[in-house]
């Protein structure tokens, strides 16, 4: 009679699976490759590995003229490639005092606010992919068909535009523009409130989202977070206002913050939520700036020759994903000397590693979602 | 325990909501399909949503095209493009020939034949830089507003990568070499160009004879300093030799210094040190041979290239391939080629010259001696010595120019132009009037 | 000349050639079903998110509808690509048992036909303990998912059966438990027993609002077992890319898909037998008609009635997939858990109570 | 506060560590001071810089010293500060700040990536954009690319143009 046999625990080794999550993975939103220590579906550690669409653009720019670089930055961050340009156009009026006209001001707002629409569009679209809901996303992207027909009429390009020139805009708006962009904003407005009645308040979305992946505010200011997800922690920062630029001091608008409504603050769903509020803010300013646009002469301050003084400046933009900065060193010729782009996908990504360890795999998916991360800006 | 049931009930309500929603989608579909379904419905579209007409559109991104005829060579659309995906070569004619370049469209005269200007679709970014500063307009992308000359052509899609380079200038024969191209065509064709035994102006840039008051014998000709072949050794060169041309120095001084500036940038190669000392002691400029001496001609396949027709080029190619393959001599492929061309009975009088083209005879024609003669352009202001007055002296000379004022009134608009300025300094005004002084 | 006929027609009656006839039978059925099915939900989810879906493909030039239902022929060339398509085996799996894994899944679905009547006659046996055989029948697929996932030899795939294993199993026993409710009213196993008691009193989803509630606990986990939304976790698109079924291609892969629908179809099927009166034409129930009216019953009517209750089921199971996320394993667990058993268990001593009244 | 007070309050807490230079709102700091001027900056009462807005490296070439930019910014007292470090570049060293400012972490890897520039007391120094093998920090000036990265051609041949 052979007695019962005893397992003693310590001889059964059960050891971590090293997995990785990309680079070709369908919810990394680009070619972002984690590498993932999990025990069981418990993730322990992240270790984000980026650089497989690092395309030189800070060496590119040290050949390129100051006005040839205007579709390079597009290339960064091809979702809301309208905010890379005025990010750098604001930058060069910086550094070099041009005066814009009021007009080129309001067209600028009007376009970032629609490109900001079309980026959220896409970030809220992938998010629900990730959590499993196919329709919202076909709905926000056909959606987003319509604001790039709009720029298309505008300038000719759909995604990668070279709009937004140092000192201005490369073409005026066209004469049906502004009717299209009302007719747009009247369909629209609508359609938010179905992407909340099918998503927003659905239980699953809640229960996958509520509670996870919260991100405190301190943490985020100290690894540079900014944008939607430093807002959804509760932070009121957004460059629009607070170093107001362009023409949004004389347009008002509130800034929507996470307040945990169905979780804790700074959770993925408030995230989610922050996007979507800020969205119906974009439409309110649009209203305001389409009523209000005077006219001008819309390349009057566009330098025939780029050429800054020698010295260097750095400056911010509120993008889509957060806040864009460069710093540019020039000494006087038509080149620059060094162009950086601290990108704001760049520092939320970071904060990967430290609020999604502990959590398992599909809300690793879920976190990476709510950062919207898009590997253009932040491999450069 | 409450909460357990209120969760259900939260759940279930939005469940509900949800699957509501998707059924009215799917209910009324009629209006809501957003779907372009591609081969049947073409973009744009009228307005079932936002797209719009064809002749809405304020500009187009689709491919580069360029009314060639309208095209002055200048050269703008090449520096703009952030990609270097423009080539463009123009042939100058020589001073004084009676070659009339031809009249764009809003009448500007044109000043050199363009030989090639061809855009690389494959490199294009479609970011349209290159059509702003087009002083013509005669590059833009094909389709709306300018689909009245080209309607929208989207699909312009290939197999093979030589397709996608659009080729839009194509001079005809005769035209080249009545500007005095032949060294341009034997370049093209991979042969030497000619030994010239009269001073050819050679083919790119128009030689930089210094117009110093006082001509020295020989005028030494910066083209000398190609023969050294590292390129950062020749730029220091050039740059030395063009500053100590430009002070005025005979040959000797020019040669000591640029040994001077190539010693302090530590590029003192020996093979500089032979072309200098090639250029002290022989007083007329003695065109250095070619860097690397090109083998036997060989039949080139890209001169096929030329021929129109898709077919005819396609055939010529193969029966070339193999014949070539067999290792048969130039004259031989071409008969074959023709033979071949005549039983497809593909083969014009046209295509026969290109196909002779293969094995060139010697050329027979003799370069037409150039007169340099110092006639009254922009070069007359090199003299300026300092670099931001002569950029600006010659902006206003060329604005001037092209009003078509006369000498004078030309000098005269430089003149207002530097002092609004206050850039005319005493030598300059000396300078503009010795050229307008003697002129008048 | 009649030898051969006499030859024929006793090979065809004697006992080897029946079973082979229905084995022929039920393949055809579940191919059909794939067939139809894919093309169903690819329309469905089109139509559902403002697109058209398939338009282009047609039958002998045939398209189908201009407007909205064309593209016909879309899954016959589907099923003819992934039929031609190279079956990648990747070397460092375990060859045999990557082959064996799909066959196994194909078996589960397919022996479980056996025991699914498709109308009062057309049944292939009638079991006397039909119930009971189904629900058997329906885990042996689990075998075939866990060895698929181990045998592809591939992290993620690993993940995708042991979570799918979990899932099934545990989804079985509410599925198990509100059937039982079931029998216990109807008294007895045989499926033509329990349509016989639904002809006589009431369609069973009617019977008391517990029984109304086990229906709701039985597709539920009917759709769980099947893997589809909101349960698809093991084939999850954006964590595991296809779970299980990732390193498999061409071939294999349509078998697995051929199972998944023909899973569907038997479990939509079982509902519509046991909670919703088989092939009982609804006017039969209300009983307003006078007798003599045509009530459509007989068999044929009855393979209609059932298929179309089935098919009904079908949609919203494909209606749930294309409105809800997806659910986490330990919320998958969860509702499996804390939530469907507990409501099947007292489901189950109400209904008991409620007999006794 | 503008950038006078900041400096007069920098004046105060660490005499002689820092220097501008002519009117531009940035200060100069050697390496060797940065540890302390850094935790000065962070846990300052009246400074409380807690945000690292950018850090850039770069290369002017003519004083042949590498240099990190730093852009500072404090959330609460809204203001600024550039602060710029030079270093030699035979060894180019500069004290790691990853710890005190964890968004430095991943701009400092990228400025060593693309510069060469060693943080010491990083907590992982590795290239972050480009492969690990890599040879030669591109950004450099001086820097020459090489013609084939593992067998693969770098240059772009563009024989069919001619």
């Amino acid at each position: 009679m052979s007695t019962k046999p005893h397992i003693d625990q310590s001889l059964v080794k059960t050891e971590e699976m090293v997995l990785n999550m990309g680079p070709q993975h369908p919810s990394t939103h680009g070619v972002l490759r984690l590498k993932i220590h999990t025990d069981g579906e418990v993730v322990s550690k992240i270790e984000p590995i980026i650089g497989y669409l690092h395309r030189c653009f800070e060496k590119h720019c040290e050949h390129l003229g100051y006005e040839q670089i205007v579709p390079f930055t597009d290339r960064c961050d091809y979702i809301a490639s309208m905010h890379m340009n005025h990010g750098y156009a604001l930058a060069m009026e910086r550094l070099m005092g041009i005066e814009v006209p009021p007009r080129v001001e309001y067209i600028r707002v009007i376009v970032g606010e629609l490109q900001r629409i079309a980026s959220h569009l896409v970030a809220l679209g992938t998010f629900g992919l990730d959590i499993g809901a196919i329709t919202p996303f076909t709905w926000m992207i056909r959606d987003r068909e319509r604001i790039l027909d709009l720029f298309e009429n505008l300038c000719g390009a759909r995604l990668l535009y070279n709009y937004i020139w140092v000192g201005g805009v490369s073409h005026d708006l066209p004469e049906k523009f502004i009717r299209r962009t009302k007719e747009f904003i009247d369909y629209f407005t609508p359609q938010m409130d179905e992407f909340d009645q099918l998503l927003t308040f659905n239980k699953i979305f809640i229960e996958r989202t509520a509670d996870v992946g919260i991100l405190p505010p301190d943490v985020a200011i100290n690894y540079g977070v900014t944008g939607p997800s430093l807002r959804g922690s509760g932070v009121k920062w957004d460059l629009r206002k607070d170093e107001a630029y362009s023409a949004y001091p004389e347009l008002e608008f509130d800034v929507p913050v996470g307040t945990g409504k169905m979780g804790s603050v700074g959770d993925c769903w408030d995230r989610y939520w922050v996007r979507m509020l800020e969205m119906r803010e974009s439409v309110r300013i649009i209203d305001q700036a389409l009523k209000s646009i005077p006219d001008g002469d819309v390349r009057a301050a566009v330098p025939k020759k780029v050429r800054p003084p020698k010295g260097s400046v750095y400056s911010r933009f509120e993008t889509a994903r957060g806040e864009i900065g460069y710093y540019i060193i020039s000494d006087g010729k038509n080149i620059p000397v060094r162009l950086k782009m601290r990108s704001p996908a760049f520092c939320n990504l970071s904060v990967i590693s430290e609020i999604a360890e502990g959590w398992m795999i599909s809300d690793l998916i879920a976190i990476l979602g709510s950062l919207d991360i898009v590997l253009g800006e932040i491999d450069r | 325990m409450s909460e357990y049931f209120a969760n259900i009930f939260y759940g279930l309500k939005s469940f509900a909501e949800g699957l509501q929603l998707t059924m009215r989608h799917f209910r009324n579909r009629k209006d809501l399909v957003a779907t372009l379904q591609y081969p049947h419905e073409k973009w744009p579209i009228e307005d079932r949503h936002i797209g719009f007409p064809l002749e809405e559109y304020n500009i187009i991104r689709s491919r580069l095209n360029v009314d060639i005829d309208d095209c002055i060579g200048c050269l703008q659309c090449e520096r703009a493009c952030p990609v270097d995906c423009i080539k463009i070569e123009t042939i100058k004619p020589p001073k004084g020939s009676d070659f009339d370049c031809g009249i764009t469209s809003n009448g500007t005269k044109m000043k050199m034949l363009v030989a090639r200007f061809s855009i690389d679709m494959t490199e294009c970014m479609f970011c349209n830089l290159c059509t702003f500063p087009c002083p013509e307009d005669c590059i833009y992308m094909v389709g709306g507003p300018n689909s009245s000359k080209h309607e929208i052509e989207y699909e312009y899609a290939s197999r093979d990568r030589e397709s996608l380079i659009f080729q839009f200038a194509n001079p005809s024969e005769s035209d080249v070499l009545a500007v005095g191209g032949e060294n341009y065509l034997r370049a093209k064709a991979g042969l030497p160009p000619l030994a010239p035994e009269v001073p050819v102006k050679p083919v790119e840039t128009v030689s930089t004879a210094t117009e110093k008051p006082t001509p020295t014998a020989g005028e030494p000709d910066v083209k000398v300093l190609n023969g050294i072949t590292d390129r950062m050794v020749r730029a220091t060169a050039k740059k030395a030799f063009m500053a100590a041309a430009r002070g005025g120095s005979d040959l000797a001084a020019i040669a000591k210094s640029i040994q001077a500036a190539l010693e302090e940038a530590g590029k003192f190669t020996d093979e500089a040190k032979a072309v200098l000392d090639s250029l002290a002691v022989t007083q007329t400029p003695t065109p250095v041979t070619v860097n690397e001496v090109s083998s036997e001609a060989k039949p080139d396949i890209k001169t096929l290239n030329v021929l129109e027709d898709k077919m005819v080029r396609g055939m010529a190619k193969k029966i070339f391939m193999a014949e070539s393959r067999g290792g048969k001599s130039a004259s031989e492929m071409v008969d074959a080629i023709l033979a071949g061309l005549k039983e497809a009975d593909k083969l014009t009088p046209e295509t026969e010259a290109v196909v002779r083209q293969l094995a060139p005879e010697v050329p027979v024609s003799t370069p037409k001696p150039s007169a340099p003669v110092t006639d009254f352009n922009v070069k007359v202001l090199n003299g300026i010595e300092d670099r931001m007055t002569r950029g600006l002296a010659k902006k206003a000379f060329m604005a001037a120019q092209r009003e078509g004022k006369s000498a004078s009134e030309i000098i005269q608009t430089v003149q207002t132009a530097l002092s609004e300025a206050d850039k005319l300094t005493d030598d300059v005004k000396t300078l503009l009037l010795s050229i307008g002084g003697d002129k008048a | 000349m009649n030898g051969i006929w006499a030859s024929t027609l006793d090979i065809l009656t004697s006992y080897g050639s029946m079973i082979s006839l229905a084995g022929v039978g039920i393949f055809l059925i579940m191919a059909v079903n794939a067939l139809v099915a894919v093309y169903f939900e690819r329309k469905v989810s089109a139509f559902m998110q403002d697109r058209l879906g398939p338009m282009e493909v047609g039958i002998f030039g045939f398209k189908g509808g201009k407007k909205f239902w064309g593209g016909i022929g879309q899954t016959i060339a589907d099923t003819v690509k992934l039929l031609t398509k190279e079956d990648i085996l990747p070397d460092s799996a375990d060859k045999k048992l990557m082959i064996l894994a799909p066959f196994i899944i194909f078996i589960g679905a397919f022996v479980t036909f056996i025991g699914v009547p498709f109308s009062s006659v057309l049944l292939v046996s009638n079991f006397n303990i039909g119930i009971f055989y189904i629900i058997a029948m329906s885990s042996v697929g689990v075998v075939g998912i866990i060895l698929a996932g181990w045998a592809s030899n591939n992290k993620w795939s690993l993940y995708g059966s042991l979570r799918s294993a979990a899932q099934i199993i545990s989804y079985e026993i509410p599925a198990g438990l509100s059937l039982i409710l079931v029998v216990l009213v109807a008294g007895s196993l045989n499926i033509h027993d329990i349509v016989g008691w639904q002809a006589d009193h009431r369609w069973f989803i009617f019977h008391s609002p517990m029984a109304f509630l086990a229906f709701f606990v039985y597709f539920i986990s009917g759709v769980a077992e099947t893997n589809r939304t909101p349960f698809d976790i093991p084939e999850a698109e954006s964590e595991l890319v296809a779970g299980w079924m990732t390193e498999y291609s061409g071939f294999r892969w349509a078998l697995f898909f051929l199972s998944e629908y023909a899973n569907m179809l038997i479990v939509c099927i079982l509902t519509a037998v046991v909670f919703l009166g088989g092939w009982l034409s609804p006017m039969a129930m209300f009983n307003i008609f006078p007798e003599s009216w045509l009530i459509f019953d007989g068999i044929w009517w009855g393979a209609f009635w059932i298929m179309f209750k089935a098919i009904f089921l079908i949609f919203v199971m494909m209606w749930f997939r294309w409105t809800f996320p997806r659910l986490r394993v330990d919320q998958l667990m969860y509702l499996c858990w804390k939530v469907l058993i507990p409501f099947a268990l007292v489901n189950l001593v109400l209904v008991s109570i409620w007999e006794l009244l | 506060m503008d950038f006078a007070n900041i400096k007069k309050v920098l004046d105060v807490r660490c005499p002689d560590l820092i220097d501008t230079d002519g009117d531009r709102p940035s200060i100069m700091v050697k390496p060797e001071s940065w540890g302390i001027v850094s935790n000065l900056l962070k846990t300052d009462p009246d400074l409380t810089f807690d945000s690292l807005m950018c850090l850039s490296g770069f290369d002017l070439v003519e004083d042949d010293h590498l240099g990190v930019a730093y852009h500072f910014y404090s959330m609460d007292k809204r203001h600024d500060l550039e602060v710029i470090i030079r270093t030699p570049k035979e060894n180019p060293s500069i004290p790691s700040i990853a710890n005190i400012w964890r968004a430095a972490d991943w701009h400092e890897r990228e400025a060593y990536d693309m510069y060469g520039i060693i943080f010491e007391g990083h907590p992982d120094l590795k290239r972050i954009l480009l492969p690990d093998d890599w040879e030669g920090f591109p950004l450099r000036k001086d820097y020459v690319q090489a013609d084939t990265y593992q067998g693969i051609i770098i240059k772009k041949d563009k024989t069919y143009w001619k």
